[in-house]
Parts: structure tokens; C-alpha cells; sequence
């Protein structure tokens, strides 16, 4: 019966891949007509996919940068929408024993301290947050993504880092958090859009619907993401 | 010379402590690490978690897709070590030199790479996409043709040494018996370089089965068709740490059984 | 059966081999005849085989078998060795090591297109020929010497080659059991019809069983001769060592003959000029005194050295000029003789042997 | 039999055209990535950015590591090479198994037990840390001990080849002439085996200078102190597609440089 | 330069090799002497010779040169090979291919802490005694095999060994050098004062080279004594195929000798009850017609298979005993032999010697 149900390839985000299996099972749910197929990856990785020619119906990128790439090849069947924002936090390992008490303690060198590199959004964001904080960073890597940023905070090899308030939330049980003022914290945008000729248009349309929906609100903003504006 | 002074004996003589120290340094440096991802496994949960159909998936995919590398590699690789060994072409040492290429380059440039070549508008993909409307990203065979990618020098370089190594004279007796080139290499050559080709085969599927970046690169990342074991990991890694671990020694310890199985047969003539 | 022409080998042999090795050679060789190629290693015999066989191809000259030509330079012709149907025994066999024997055998048919059931029965026939027919299931490595040389011989004539070649049969043996396995291979090669080529450089092999020996010395040939010949009037000092003889080069006239300025006395009074003296170390007498009677050539010397080989003792002279003689141990033991002793060399002139230089 | 056909000569014979087509279809498969990446290149942009900062500190730590990953190797990889050839230890036939681990192991997943191993409360690292002050991750040590990890395979196992069938009387020789088994070691067989040994260098090097996931999970990723070449790539991938391309094309190009020239020397043996 | 204690070799060497082969043996040279141990494929030779260098440790019995125990179960002793300065010339020379041959002959020294350019000096002294001073900067695979026998002696030489092991030194060789170079090897022994053990499966080496002979078969000594000993009573098969001999077994009583049911007439009438029956080929007469006059021992057989080698002719015959005999070329022609011809054998009652069983 599978054989009859149109598939619809999502490319997303890997940090998106909680929610949006969740909202893949839901989507599946009152859409049985429909197969969603999810493709996690780095979203550069994934533009790349497209670029290349990628039967991809639905592009949910964390990064606008990397969606306007898309946009420019003239690759979008209509312009994307933001569908879920996104503020910092910064993570520390369980009970904090380097104390640390705000994006102030980012220049001390006796830290280990780690951000996600430039031209990643939460590499981008987090330098964002340190210079209207006045802090010039003094850091000891610059991680490709979140989780391996949070990866070495939970394990204690980083006194902090700058995540996303969601990792925090999701991760909650092996790290804790110290925040940042919303002064400083500068809003995390994630672009989503349909894909131009992948044939599959229709249900792509429905399935970025779906996730601009209430129901897929609800399912994002349960993991801790601002909902679109 | 000195007097012989007396030293314990029985059985074969203690080899040297220098020696033995740093070796066991060098397995200590391997079994580290693996002690570190035991130390993580969340064990009680581990019936269930393979029981998952994602698992299921990775754990089916891995194993079809790494096998069908091997092959692909064996039907590709072994004519080129073949060439590689007997023919004087021109031009021989750069192919030698490109041979160990997908060694050096990071996976996942090289899955970018075969995605520029074998894309849907790629240098090659595109025409072949206009001609066959294949598209080789996103489905198994974008699976195997990046492990293949990455794999394939292991057996290359294994048969050719074996090759180079062979004494020629027992192709030239197949010859004077009346075995043309292709009986002989089928029936005296590849016979003879077995072990070779059986420790190569290992080690090309033992790479291909790890092969993470150039596969997520270039075939995607879906679950039930491009999703392998190592990708698996990957995603669960973004969600639950215990799970990813836990998929990483299962992983591993397929593998193993698998290479200390043949290893004892096959790889000794490595 | 597959029908056998029954024709001869006629080769003229020019190749060149790495920097400065070159093989220049003729060989005829009729059917049902075998020739030895005798000669020194690294003389060229392999390369002679492989040229022959068809694994390298030549240079110069042409290789024919009966009618058919199978290496030319000049008209572009090479025969590949897979339809030359040559039969090779290599010098250590080269069985192959991941076959048990019968399908070592039968290998040259299951490679032309016989069927695995009709090869190994015909493999069978052979072996059982030979007597190694329990040994169908073995492995090549558990093959004594002699087993592996039948298993060889067998794998090269099931195919019923037009010609066969063997490159040191015996080569890889024991000595204890190559007289043995020498016999053996006289009597297995009995029932080839075609022209075989013997390559060897163990004289003893070369005697027994060829008809013509043709002697190879660093890719010429410098002498060809049936046994006899080449045993009692060797042209060359390597033929000469192999047959045991002295040879000694020096001028004739009128039956007397000048070496290194000694005079011996030869009953040949007809050769002239510049020529051979062969001389057996049988023929030469030992003497503690001066020894009286018909010996025309008789002199004093010293023995420079004194060896023991099973049942009998050579002892070797080096003034007035090389000789080595050959006595029974009892002799010896009789005359007392030692290494520096003095004694005299006596030997009649009819055993002194002229030949043209 | 049927009469020989005459066919053409001069020279060696055409090797059979199944061989030579499958050969050069695996040929391609290795070419037709690398021309990808070709295509990919903005060649005109290429001068400046190889002189940026990042490229040259990427370039500098990058060789640096992986020649110092090549040298750890061999110092703690042959002694257990060594041990697995000669010495008939219980377990032997697992360890055997376990050297061919960082083969399988996806880089990423190494990286990742050298974390939980070596990290800052690693149940290796936590005490080291504690005794020493050391931190392993974040400095070039963290760089040379994930490429040591993921490379040191290779030597082992050319090594071990090596030696397994390696002449035992040499060495015996040696002892009789009054060398003891370190004098033996250093002065008949390490140089006998030179050619393996050799080759097994050049794998190491290759596979270490392509080291990306590893390095990455458990070193971290600063310019300067831990940003290799590889890494390089995958941060400007992020950012600058060209620049990615053109930072890997260097990659590729020392490499093969370095490969060529030395695999004419050394790799024949392999 | 070290001082060399000049002493003897005492050993019993019980080891097992493999499966099921037991090397179990005693063996005592005196300083200065020769012993050769003569033995065919697989009869545990070099298994003796890598238990007295220290490669492999021994199960029972013990090793002891002159005053120092070097290996002794019991006692717990087992000195290495690199302190037992025992000096080995191996089968095939084992070179190190690395290195340039006066690095070679350097190794020991070298080993043993003297400085380079010392242990090179004292190279080329030995390499210059052994007329190969020219070929230092050469690689061993450059050496042509008397060369690299030279350099492998001068090798072991070099660290003024205790005792000197020869495995098989000439075997490598050519048969056409062979005998030149066992000249040399004489010579190059000469001035060495330790015990010497030459192993080897070739007679001719042995009874040149050798004081005195052990024979090993399958792991055991079955005979020991000087070459002439070994020559002329040989108590195995083995030993009398080397020879030359023939070698029966029968039933001596009365100077009557019965052998297969066949009765000869020996010359010792002392011997009694069952005998080894040596035959020396050369004492065997052969003849066209029945003979006349003194041999006692004379019968009518046919001519199983004749062989021409070099200079003499072997006949073997089955009935009534199987013999083999010898005469010259010469005599062969002029009876003209031929196989399956019929012939008398004659043999004096002196020639049969009887030994007991
Ligand atoms: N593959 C090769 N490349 C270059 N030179 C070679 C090769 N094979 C043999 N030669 C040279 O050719 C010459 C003849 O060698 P060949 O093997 O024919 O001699 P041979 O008479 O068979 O000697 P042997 O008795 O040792 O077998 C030698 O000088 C040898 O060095
Ligand atoms: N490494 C080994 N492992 C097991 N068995 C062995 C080993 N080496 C030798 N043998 C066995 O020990 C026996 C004696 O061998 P050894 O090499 O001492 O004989 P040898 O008299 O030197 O023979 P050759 O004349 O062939 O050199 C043989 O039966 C052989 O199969
Ligand atoms: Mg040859
Ligand atoms: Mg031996």
C-alpha cells in the first residue's frame, strides 16, 4: 500500500532532527497519502545536495545564509519563510565548576571556552551576542555545529559554550545553562521552502503549511523554539 | 668474549622490554578509546534499541551496501591492479600516485567531489541523468558508489602487491598448457593471489562499512534507503547520545567478529 | 584421440636478455630424438625454453615445428604459447600450488574446452601411466621430488604436445635419489613420439639420456656430438672440466706435441699446426721411482693436492704441466702417497688424444 | 589441435580488452570526482587565497601533525607489529582483530571515544589531568593522537605483513654473529623490511593528512592551534564554497606530489 | 685481539621438530678437528645445528663447549646465540642483502661494540685473507656464489668463534664450481682452531673435508667413523647407496655366505650367523662368456640397464642378486654390452666383505 503514497523528500537540518520527526510522524498521520522522507545533514552539506541536483520537495536550512545560496541558483519555487526562531544560552557542564556567570567570562584564557566557527549561525550569532556584551572572545576551538560544541561542554572538556536555548532545553538532564540577556541575544531564524522541480510541488507546499501550522508550531515550540512571526 | 652467563629457560626466549612496552603502549592507544565508548553504553537499554526499525534499517542497509562495494570494487579494482602490475603503460606512476587519492582526501570532499561529477548536474551525472533519467545521490547506489570510492584503494594496493610479488613462470606454464590470458588469469593467477585478494577484500569492506562523510555528502541521509549504520549514529548523536553510542558498538562488534573470523584465515599474507 | 603430427623442431635462436645478455643459437632437432642443451648457468638454456615455448619472443631467426612457423620477426608472425602446444616441464614444476594433482593434469585439457569429468579421465590415464595415480587427490606440496616430477611430466603430455622441453628435470632433486628419478624419466620419455629438447647442466644427465648434446656457453653454442664426442674430444675447457679430461691446447708436428714448452709424444703423427690435447686422468700412471717400460712420455713432479671421492683418488699436478690423474684408493694407499710428495707421471703416447684447435 | 594462427607482433602481447575496460572504468571512478573538484575551482582566485593566513597556518599544522602522527605510529605501531608477528601471546588473534578497529570505526565515533577516553574527566584523561594539569583536546597533541588513531592501522598491518614473512634466519644470523635481539631488530630486520615499512609510512601519512572527523570531535578546531588543512575545508565549506574547493584541490595536489615520488621508491614492495 | 680458548664440543641434543620428528643425538669434537655430518633430506641436521647455536633450546641432554654450559635442560641454563660466540656459515650464505660485504663481515664486531671504522678494519684483514679484499663496497647480490661463500666464512671468522657450524656450505653452488670451491673451503679452514661440524648430503664433500664422519638418518646417528670407515663398511642402505657400494644382507657360516637363497664364497671364514655383505662394484667382473679361472664366485645373469657416465660404465643386474658393477668405457665397447644382453659376473671370495649384523 506504501507503493501509492506520494514521498516527499525534507532536507533539514540535523539540529532540527528532533522536531522534525515529530512532525513527520504527525504529518504522516493525517496524511496518509503522503511519505515523508527526512534527510538530515549539515545544512551545507545539504545545499550542496540541492545544488546538485537533489530530488528535495522541502529545504528546512538552520542558516539563512545557506537558503539565500539556494534562492540565488533560482532553485526556490517561491521565497522561503522563516518557520521557527531560535535565541543562545550558554551551556555548561552539570553544576558549572568553572563558574561561570555570563558572556563576560568569555575572555578569560584560563577558560576553556568554545564557540561554533564563523559562517555557522550559531558561530555567527554567538560572536553577534559577545561584541554588544563589549567581550572580545578568547576561545579554544571553533566547533563545526552545535552538538559537537555541546558534546564537549557535557563531557567537561569545555568550562562553556555558546548553544542555542533549545539544545539546552533538549539536553537539560547532563548540562546546565546560564542565560543570556535578551539585550545581548540576537534571534536565530530558520528559513523553510519548497524545492522548484521536484516534482512534487503540491505536497511539498502542504508539508511547509503543515509546519507554519499550529500543529507544527506546537510540536516546535515544545522543544523550545520561538514561533514564526 | 665474555662467559656465557646462565639465563632461565623454557620455552622461546623473552623478547626485549623496550620492545614489549612500546607495543603495548601502541595497543593500549587502540584499546582506549574503545574502553571510553564501553564506558558510555547505556547496557540495559540495548535490546530494545536494536529491536527499532532505524536500526533495523541501518544495520540491513550497512550490510548490503558494504558487501555490494566490495564487489563493485573487486569487479573494478583487481583488472586496475592487474594493469597496474603487468601493463608498462604511460603514465603508470601517476595512476599509482591517484590510486591512494580517496586515501587522502577528507570523505566528505570527497563526497562533494563525486556530487559535482555524478550530480543530477554534474559533469557526468547530468548527461547520464538526460540520457538514462538515473539519478545516482539519494538512493543505494549513491550508497555504494561512495563506499566504493573510499574503499577501493585497499584492494588495489593489496592485489597489486600481491601482483608484483607473484612468480610470472606459473602463468607461463598455464600458457604452455593452453590456457589463453583470461583462463590463466582466472584459473592460475587470481588462485595463487588469494590470500592477497582475500586480506584486500577484508580491509575494502571493513572501510566501506565505517564510511560515513562521503556517503552523507553525496547519497544523503535517508532513513530505510541511504541511511547506513554510521549515519544512524550521526543523527542519533543529535538527539541521544546513549543511543548513538550504542549503535557505534554494535557497529563494532560486527565488525570484529567478522575480521578476527577471517583475519586468522585470510589476512596472515597481508 | 586427438590426432599427432609427429614433426621436427627448427630453430634459429636471436634474443637479447637485459643489458648485455644475448642468445644466438640454431637448433634441429628430428622427431622422436632428444637433444640436451648442456651448458653453464646463466649460459642462456631458460631463455632458449621461453623463446621455444613462446613466453618471450625473438629478436632475430625464426622458430618452426613441422610446418607450422611459429616465431618470425621478419614475416610478423607470434604464435601466442597457448596455441603452440608445446609441453614444458619446468625446472622446480611449477605444479600449481591450489590444485590437487589430477586437476594439475588435467589442466591443459580443462583449459582448451574439455569437459572437468573427460579432463580428469584423461588426467587419470596418464598418471595411472606413470604410477602416481593414488596421488590424484594430493596437493603439489606433499609430493616427494620424485612425485612431483611425474605429476610434471604427466600435466605436460596429457595435452599431447608436438613438442616437449624440459628445463632441468632433475635440477631440483636430492642427489641421493637423481639417478633414480633419471632412469625413471628415460623410461617415461620412451613414449614420446614428437622431438624433446633436455636443458640441463649436470653432465651425467646430458650422457644418459640424449642422443645429441649440444653444448651452450654464454648464448653461443660451442659444441654439438653425440655423447661420445663430446665426452672424449671436448673443445672447450668447461666441456673438458665436465667430462673430467684434460685438455690442454698446444702445437703438433710430426707426433710430437708442445705445451707450455714440455714435449709430449703422441701416436698421432698426421695433425699439424695449433691443436687440442685431451689426455684421461685414467690413462695417466703413477710412480714412486722413475718407472721403467713402453710409456713414451714419462716425468718427475710433485703432488699439489690429493682427494678422496668414494672409490677413487684424483691428484692433481700443476709443472711441467696441469694434469689431474685418477688411481683406485688402494693404489694410493699402496704408493703412500701425500699432498707435496714426489712422484712420476707416466703415459703412453696412444692415449694422448689430437684434435684441430 | 588447430594451427597457430598467425597475429601480429613486436613487443608484449595486448592485454585481454575485458581486463583493460573494467581497469579503466576503475581508473575513471577515481578520476571522474577529481575532475569534479576541477571543475569546481575558481582558478584565478586560487594565488590570494593560498597565501591567506588560514591557509598557510592550516598548511603549516597540517604537516606537522601528520608527520608527527607518521613518527608516533612507527615508534609504538612496529614494536606491535612486531609483537603480533613473533610473539605467540594469548589473545593475539583478537588484537589482530582490534588493530583493523580505527579502519571500521567511523572517524567521528573515534573522535568521540578518545573524548570520553582522553577528554578533561575521560576516565584516561580525568586523571591525567588531575596529576598533570594536561589537557589533551584543544592542542596539536589532540591533533597527532586522533590521526595516530585512525592511521596507525595501516603501518601495523603493512608491518606485520612484513614481518610474518620476513626470512627468520637473517635474524638468526645475526644472533650467532653476537647481536641480541635489540641489535638484530635495529640493524637486520627493520632494515630488511625496509620497503614494507616504507610503504606502511606513506599509508599512515596519507590517511593522517585526510584526517578530518577525529581531529574535529576530539581535538577541536582553531586556527593556528588545531584548524588542519581538512578542517580548513569543512569550516569554509560552511561559508565559501570556492574557497573549500580550493583549499581541497591544494590538499590533493601535495598529497599526490608527496605519493608519486615516494610510491616510485617504496610502495612497489607493498 | 681477543683471546680465543681452543676447546672441544660436547653435546647431546634431544629435541623434537613439528609433528612427529625427534632429533636425538650426541656429538663430541675436538678442538682442531673436523666432523661432518652426513645425512639425507630431513634427517634433523640443521635441526642439530640451530640447537648448538642457541636458536632453538633443546629438551634433554645438554651443550658444552670446552668449560661453559650453554644449554642444559635440566639446569636451567640456556645461554642466547649472541653469547655463545659459535660461529655459522649457513646453507645459502644469508648475506644481509643491506649491507655492502665488508659491512657484512663487520656485522659481529659491530654487534659486539667495536667501533665502525675498527670492526671495518678488521673486516678487510679477514676479506683480504680470503682473497675477496677487492669486493668491499660490492652487495652480497652482486657476489657470485664462491665469492659470497668467502664472504659468509670470513663472516663468521671475523669474531673469532669457538667453534665453526657449516651448513651445508657448498650446496647453494653449481656443480661445475662445486668441487673447485670445497678446494678452498679446505684451505680456508685450515687455519681455524676450534672444533669444526660440517653438515651435508653430499658424500664426496664429506669424506674430503672431514676427519671424521657421523651419518644421521631420521634423527638418529646409525653410523660414525673416518671416511675410509664409512667407504669401505658401510652399515646402512643409505650409507652404502652413497658410497657406491652394493650391500646385502645374508647368513655367513663357514665362509659361505647365503643371500636370497643365493650362495657366495667369501674369503673370511670367521664371521658368523647374519651379515652385511659389501660389494665393491669395481671388483665385480664382467664377461661375454662363462669364465675361467681363479674367482671363486661366478653365475650367468642379464643386463638390467646400462649407464655410460663420464668415464665409466655401471651395469646393474636383479638375478640372482641384485648388483651393480663397473667397468670402463673401454671394456664396455669391447664386450659390446647392451641392455638385456647376457653376461657372466665373476667376483673373488677377497672381495666380499662381511660384517655383522
Ligand atoms: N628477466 C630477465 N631480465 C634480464 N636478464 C635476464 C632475465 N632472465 C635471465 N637474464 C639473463 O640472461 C642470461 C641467461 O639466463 P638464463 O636463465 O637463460 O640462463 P640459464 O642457462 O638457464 O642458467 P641456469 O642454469 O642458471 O638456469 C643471464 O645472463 C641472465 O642474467
Ligand atoms: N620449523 C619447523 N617446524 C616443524 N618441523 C620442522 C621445522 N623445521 C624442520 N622440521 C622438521 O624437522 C625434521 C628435520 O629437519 P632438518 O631441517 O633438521 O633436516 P635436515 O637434515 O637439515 O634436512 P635438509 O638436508 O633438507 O636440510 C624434518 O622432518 C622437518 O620436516
Ligand atoms: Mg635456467
Ligand atoms: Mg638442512
Amino acid at each position: 500500500s506504501s507503493g501509492e503514497r506520494t514521498e516527499l523528500l525534507v532536507s533539514a537540518a540535523a539540529s532540527l532532527a528532533d522536531g522534525f520527526i515529530a512532525i513527520e510522524a504527525a504529518y504522516e498521520e493525517s496524511h496518509p497519502e503522503v511519505d515523508v522522507v527526512l534527510n538530515f545533514g549539515g545544512s551545507s552539506a545539504l545545499r550542496e545536495q540541492i545544488l546538485a541536483g537533489a530530488p528535495t520537495g522541502v529545504f528546512a536550512s538552520a542558516n539563512e545564509t545557506i537558503m539565500n545560496d539556494v534562492a540565488a541558483a533560482g532553485l526556490l519555487h517561491e521565497p522561503s519563510q522563516v518557520f521557527a526562531t531560535n535565541r543562545l544560552a550558554i551551556a555548561v557542564p552539570e553544576g558549572n565548576p568553572a563558574g561561570v556567570a555570563g558572556l563576560e567570562d568569555f575572555d578569560r584564557p584560563e577558560l576553556l571556552l568554545g564557540l561554533c566557527a564563523r559562517g555557522v549561525p550559531c558561530g555567527d550569532f554567538a560572536r553577534t551576542a559577545l561584541q554588544r556584551a563589549g567581550v572580545t572572545p578568547v576561545v579554544d576551538t571553533d566547533e563545526p555545529n552545535v552538538r559537537a560544541l555541546l558534546t564537549k561542554v557535557e563531557l567537561g572538556d569545555l568550562d562553556a559554550g555558546i548553544v542555542y536555548v533549545t539544545d539546552v532545553i533538549a539536553r537539560s538532564s547532563v548540562v546546565d545553562s546560564v542565560v543570556i540577556p535578551d539585550e545581548f541575544n540576537p534571534t536565530a531564524r530558520y528559513p523553510i521552502a519548497v524545492i522548484a522541480r521536484s516534482g512534487a510541488q503540491d505536497t511539498a507546499t502542504k508539508f511547509v503549511s503543515f509546519v507554519l501550522g499550529a500543529e507544527g508550531q506546537a510540536v516546535l515550540a515544545d522543544r523550545g523554539f520561538g514561533v514564526h512571526e | 668474549m665474555s662467559d656465557g652467563t646462565a639465563s632461565r629457560r623454557r620455552g622461546t626466549r623473552r623478547p626485549p622490554i623496550l620492545l614489549v612496552m612500546l607495543g603495548g603502549f601502541g595497543l593500549l592507544f587502540l584499546l582506549i578509546p574503545l574502553m571510553g565508548l564501553l564506558g558510555e553504553v547505556a547496557w540495559s537499554d540495548l535490546p530494545e534499541l536494536l529491536g527499532r526499525p532505524v536500526v533495523v534499517d541501518a544495520m540491513r542497509l550497512s550490510l548490503l551496501s558494504s558487501v555490494a562495494a566490495t564487489l563493485l570494487a573487486a569487479v573494478i579494482g583487481v583488472p586496475l591492479a592487474w594493469l597496474l602490475a603487468k601493463v608498462d603503460f604511460p603514465g603508470r606512476s601517476l595512476v599509482r600516485g591517484l590510486v591512494l587519492l580517496p586515501l587522502v582526501l577528507p570523505p566528505v570532499v570527497g563526497g562533494a567531489a563525486l556530487l559535482f561529477a555524478l550530480g543530477r548536474r554534474g559533469v557526468v551525472g547530468g548527461p547520464l541523468h538526460d540520457l538514462t533519467g538515473l539519478v545516482l545521490p539519494f538512493s543505494i547506489w549513491g550508497v555504494v558508489i561512495a563506499a566504493t570510492f573510499v574503499s577501493m584503494p585497499f584492494l588495489v594496493i593489496t592485489v597489486e602487491g600481491a601482483l608484483t610479488a607473484l612468480d610470472d613462470r606459473y602463468e607461463w606454464a598455464g600458457a604452455t598448457l593452453g590456457a589463453g590470458r583470461w583462463t590463466v588469469l582466472r584459473r592460475v593467477t587470481l588462485p595463487l593471489i588469494a590470500p592477497s585478494l582475500g586480506a584486500g577484500l577484508i580491509l575494502t569492506w571493513a572501510r566501506a562499512l565505517g564510511e560515513f562523510g562521503a556517503t552523507i555528502t553525496f547519497a544523503g541521509n535517508l532513513q530505510g534507503r541511504t541511511q547506513t549504520l554510521p549515519l544512524a549514529v550521526f543523527v542519533a548523536l543529535e538527539s541521544d547520545r546513549a543511543i548513538a553510542v550504542a549503535l557505534s558498538l554494535l557497529m563494532v562488534l560486527v565488525a570484529l567478529a567478522v575480521l578476527i573470523l577471517l583475519r586468522n584465515r585470510w589476512l596472515r599474507s597481508l | 584421440m586427438v590426432e599427432i603430427t609427429v614433426t621436427g623442431l627448427d630453430a634459429k635462436i636471436v634474443v637479447g636478455r637485459g643489458e648485455d645478455f644475448r642468445l644466438d643459437m640454431e637448433l634441429r632437432i628430428p622427431p622422436g630424438r632428444t637433444v640436451a642443451l648442456l651448458g653453464p648457468n646463466g649460459a642462456g638454456k631458460t631463455t632458449a625454453v621461453m623463446a621455444i615455448a613462446g613466453v618471450i619472443p625473438i629478436d632475430g631467426g625464426h622458430i618452426r615445428l613441422g610446418d607450422h612457423l611459429l616465431d618470425d620477426p621478419r614475416s610478423e608472425v607470434l604464435v601466442p604459447p597457448e596455441r603452440r602446444n608445446i609441453g614444458v616441464v619446468f625446472q622446480d614444476y611449477l605444479l600449481f600450488p591450489h590444485l590437487s594433482v589430477v586437476d594439475n593434469v588435467a589442466f591443459g585439457l580443462r583449459s582448451t574446452g574439455t569437459g572437468k569429468s573427460e579432463a580428469r579421465r584423461a588426467a587419470r590415464l596418464w598418471m595411472d601411466h606413470l604410477e602416481i595415480g593414488e596421488l590424484a587427490a594430493a596437493r603439489p606440496a606433499d609430493l616427494s621430488g620424485g612425485e612431483a616430477q611425474r605429476a610434471a611430466i604427466a600435466r605436460a603430455l596429457v595435452t599431447e604436445p608436438r613438442l616437449l622441453l624440459l628445463d632441468e628435470p632433475l635440477a631440483a632433486l636430492d642427489v641421493t635419489i637423481r639417478a633414480h628419478l633419471r632412469r625413471l624419466l628415460a623410461d617415461h620419455l620412451d613414449g614420446f613420439l614428437g622431438p624433446r629438447l633436455l636443458i640441463t647442466h649436470e653432465p651425467t644427465e646430458a650422457f644418459l639420456l640424449a642422443d645429441e648434446i649440444h653444448v651452450l656457453e654464454d648464448g653461443r653454442i660451442t659444441q654439438i656430438g653425440t655423447p661420445d664426442d663430446i665426452r672424449l674430444r671436448p673443445r672447450t675447457r668447461y666441456i673438458a672440466d665436465l667430462a673430467g679430461a684434460n685438455l690442454l691446447t698446444g702445437w703438433a708436428s710430426g707426433g710430437t706435441v708442445v705445451v707450455s714448452d714440455f714435449e709430449l709424444h703422441a701416436a698421432d703423427t698426421q695433425t699439424e699446426g695449433p691443436v687440442l690435447v685431451t689426455i684421461h686422468p685414467r690413462a695417466i700412471s703413477v710412480h714412486r721411482r722413475q718407472p721403467e717400460g713402453s710409456a713414451r712420455n714419462t716425468w718427475p713432479t710433485t703432488i699439489k693436492r690429493l682427494e678422496h671421492y668414494g672409490d677413487r683418488v684424483r691428484l692433481q699436478t700443476d709443472l711441467p704441466i696441469p694434469l689431474t690423474a685418477e688411481i683406485t684408493p688402494g693404489a694410493a694407499r699402496e704408493l703412500s702417497l701425500e699432498q707435496g710428495g714426489e712422484i712420476w707421471l707416466s703415459m703412453k703416447a696412444t692415449e694422448i688424444s689430437l684434435g684441430a684447435a
